[in-house]
């Protein structure tokens, strides 16, 4: 299993800078909102939390499609699939999604502090922020992951990945960003919404892997 | 006039990687060392530099943040003269030059807007607004990281240089809007004040080490950009003779 | 006072932080590369002038 | 052990491809399936697989070697692609199908001698010809051991010499109580192969 994350680890970094193009489009999203809405400070203070989370989901998606669709390709997909008996086909799925975490959304969460700077926004409300992404981003790819699965066999699958999974994440985002917002404006509380990003992530690690290896059984042919 | 046709004569010599590699290894010592002593040069110079009257000992931050624009600006016009170099006469280093020096003016452009950011947070009392220079150099570091991701997401360097160079070009734009942008939009960044018609507004006492900052950043520049192309050389021939190794096992096992 | 002086010196240290990875990426590639081509050469592989070349003498 | 095989039906797209498949390969026995194309070679071998579900009948394997209680787990299949990564070494593919699918009877430098490829297993895998990617593959089946090998047009790309190392891989199997089910055309060099004729009806 170790071997697993370390391959996905491997070929993450080593396949043509995808990690760079997350960072890249979370940048540019980020960039253009200033423009989208004037430069106010004062405003862009406020939408910046949704923004930086808005800005994170859409990157996150972004390489989503290929999760399982580079393994189909190659026909790695099927040999994981048959050594079902020895390492259970959910916890590959866990795995491939940590690995896919780890090398393309991770560095998103570490570069929303910065970003967070852009929006000037306060300290407070950019450490929230960077948490509650850290936290919500795995829920993200977990719902990610079961639509990946489905749509593995489609050979366009890419689109249809977004829209499938966008509706599924609005949870996330709307519990994420009013963690985001709780920690900074005082009637509104940060723990409370916080605690359900992280039962959202929690529950989408058990159910999404299991989602994802059926669908994935179901799809070879 | 014989000396013109011999300096050419050189130029073309050095299009050959391995001339290239000849000269980068004799050159690049003297050049790292000259770069490190006119760099302590210049950190002398501005530890003893005097504070601004008005902005105090910020000032002291001009002495990097100055040169770090500088060399942004100059690492996209030499990268923008090497897409020119891939696309008009297939020069074959100019898009090894291009994209060795990608990274390293992403760099310097990130050293500039932190150091800038840096700098504001107590002149203007925030760490950034979206005025045109600021944008305009923003924009800028997302072309750099856009060009060494597309430099990287293809095998095949041949294919990739054309279109990384025909994207530089595009994106050289960019460059005058963010050389004049302090004169076309009343924006919150300083104009100018060493670079421009009637001299430069800036007292000796500081303009001195500022240039000696630039120029020991410059050298840097050089001396990092020739080892970044040497590795990029070197990085070819090892896919070549991976491939060439491939190809002459399968003879040998066939026989 | 003091607080301007953090600032000066966060520019710096950022400065010398991101130039010094820099910097030790490209000798960490240079490495890598120089380490590659001399395992290859090793193994007996030559690139196509070379052995042009060595036909020729 | 043995692969038994009682009136296995194989569907594609709801197009039943065969039915009343019949067939029991005994430990140390090879079975060759010819036919042509679009009979259902490759259904039949990825239902034994596990990985296509049979239309109708039963499939089972008896008397199993210990740690492999189920047909899927004892198969090593070899399907038309390599499942290798591009841009990984030969190497770096094969300690990771070892380490994932658990060890075999040749680590990982004698599986590539095996194979002839012992000098270049450093390379990337994408920079290897089309022979030397499916040997690479071939070494996939010498790493983790599995009785069972089934193998989809195991010699396409291969040339005669390749062909010849590796129906000695297999006779090698064969010897050490194994079972080989091959889809292909052309002759394997298999002496006392049973042979499955599908498409005749």
């Amino acid at each position: 299993m170790l071997a697993l994350f370390l391959r996905d680890i491997r070929l993450g970094l080593r396949a043509g800078g995808g990690v760079l193009v997350g960072i890249l489009f979370f940048l540019a999203v980020i960039a253009v909102v200033p423009f989208g809405v004037g430069p106010d400070l004062k405003l862009l203070a406020r939408i910046g939390a949704a923004m930086l989370w808005i800005g994170a989901l859409l990157a996150t998606l972004l390489g989503l499609d290929r999760l399982f669709q580079a393994d189909r390709d190659d026909g790695s997909l099927d040999i994981l699939i048959m050594a079902s008996e020895r390492h259970m086909l959910a916890v590959t799925v866990l795995i491939k999604c940590l690995a896919h975490w780890t090398t393309s959304v991770l560095p998103l969460v570490i570069a929303s502090p910065l970003l967070g700077l852009f929006m000037n926004m306060e300290p407070a409300a950019i450490g929230a922020t960077t948490l509650t992404l850290l936290v919500g981003t795995p829920a993200i790819t977990l719902i990610g992951a079961v639509g990946a699965a489905v749509a593995v066999a489609l050979p366009r699958g890419g689109l249809l990945v977004s829209v499938i999974i966008l509706p599924l994440t609005i949870p996330v985002l709307i519990f994420g960003v009013s963690a985001a917002y709780g920690a900074v404006e005082d009637p509104a509380p940060f723990i409370a919404p916080f605690l359900i990003l992280t039962a959202i992530t929690l529950f989408f690690a058990v159910i999404g892997p299991f989602a994802a290896a059926a669908a994935l059984k179901s799809s070879a042919d | 006039m014989s000396e013109t046709v011999s300096r050419t004569g050189r130029w073309v010599d050095l299009a050959n990687p391995t001339k290239f590699l000849n000269f980068a290894g004799a050159v690049l010592p003297w050049l790292g060392v000259v770069t490190v002593l006119v760099l302590l040069a210049g950190l002398w110079m501005t530890v003893q530099a005097p504070d601004d009257y008005q902005q105090g000992s910020t000032v002291k931050i001009m002495f990097i943040h100055v040169p770090f624009a500088w060399l942004s600006m100059m690492c996209y016009t030499i990268m923008s003269l090497s897409a020119l170099g891939t696309l008009v006469w297939r020069h074959p280093l100019a898009d090894v030059s291009a994209k060795a020096a990608a990274p390293i003016g992403a760099a310097f452009t990130a050293l500039a807007l932190i150091t800038g950011s840096l700098w504001g947070r107590p002149m203007w009392g925030t760490w950034w607004v979206w005025d045109a220079r600021l944008t305009s150099v923003f924009v800028l570091f997302l072309m750099y990281l856009g060009i060494i991701a597309l430099t990287r997401a293809m095998d095949d360097p041949a294919k990739s240089a054309r279109a990384t160079a025909i994207l530089t070009l595009v994106g050289f734009i960019n460059i005058p809007i963010i050389k004049f942008s302090v004169d076309w939009w009343n924006t919150l960044h300083q104009p100018a004040s060493v670079f421009r018609m009637g001299g430069p507004t800036i007292d000796p006492s500081l303009l001195w080490p500022l240039l000696i900052m630039a120029v020991g950043f410059t050298l840097l520049f050089f001396t990092l950009h020739m080892m970044a192309m040497r590795n990029e050389i070197w990085r070819r021939r090892v896919v070549a003779m991976r491939r060439i190794a491939a190809r002459s096992a399968e003879r040998r096992g066939t026989r | 006072m003091t607080a301007h002086t953090a600032f000066v010196l966060a520019s710096y240290g950022t400065s010398v932080v991101v130039l010094a990875a820099l910097i030790g990426w490209i000798f960490i590639d240079q490495r890598v590369q120089r380490r590659a081509l001399q395992e290859l050469e090793t193994r007996g592989i030559r690139r196509r002038s070379e052995v042009q070349a060595d036909n020729a003498s | 052990m043995r692969l038994v095989a009682e009136s296995l039906a194989g569907a594609r797209g709801g197009e039943v491809l065969f039915s009343g498949l019949s067939f029991a390969v005994a430990s140390g026995e090879a079975l060759v399936i010819t036919g042509p194309n679009g009979s259902g070679k490759s259904t039949l071998l990825r239902i034994i697989a596990g990985l296509l579900e049979k239309a109708d009948g039963g499939i089972k394997l008896e008397n199993s070697a210990s740690g492999f209680d189920s047909l899927t787990s004892a198969c090593h299949y070899l399907g038309h692609l390599n499942g290798m990564k591009p841009v990984l070494s030969v190497e770096e593919n094969l300690r990771f199908w070892q380490s994932f699918n658990g060890p075999g009877d040749y680590s990982l430098v004698e599986a590539l001698e095996r194979v002839q490829l012992g000098d270049i297993g450093h390379l990337p895998f994408g920079y290897l010809s089309t022979g030397q990617k499916r040997r690479a593959s071939i070494a996939r089946l010498l790493v983790s051991e599995r009785p069972v090998w089934l193998l989809d047009e195991p010699t396409a790309g291969l040339d005669k010499a390749s062909e010849e190392q590796f129906a000695e891989l297999m006779r090698e199997h064969l010897a050490k109580d194994g079972i080989v089910i091959a889809a292909t055309h052309l002759p394997l060099g298999l002496d006392g192969a049973q042979e499955l004729v599908m498409g005749g009806e």
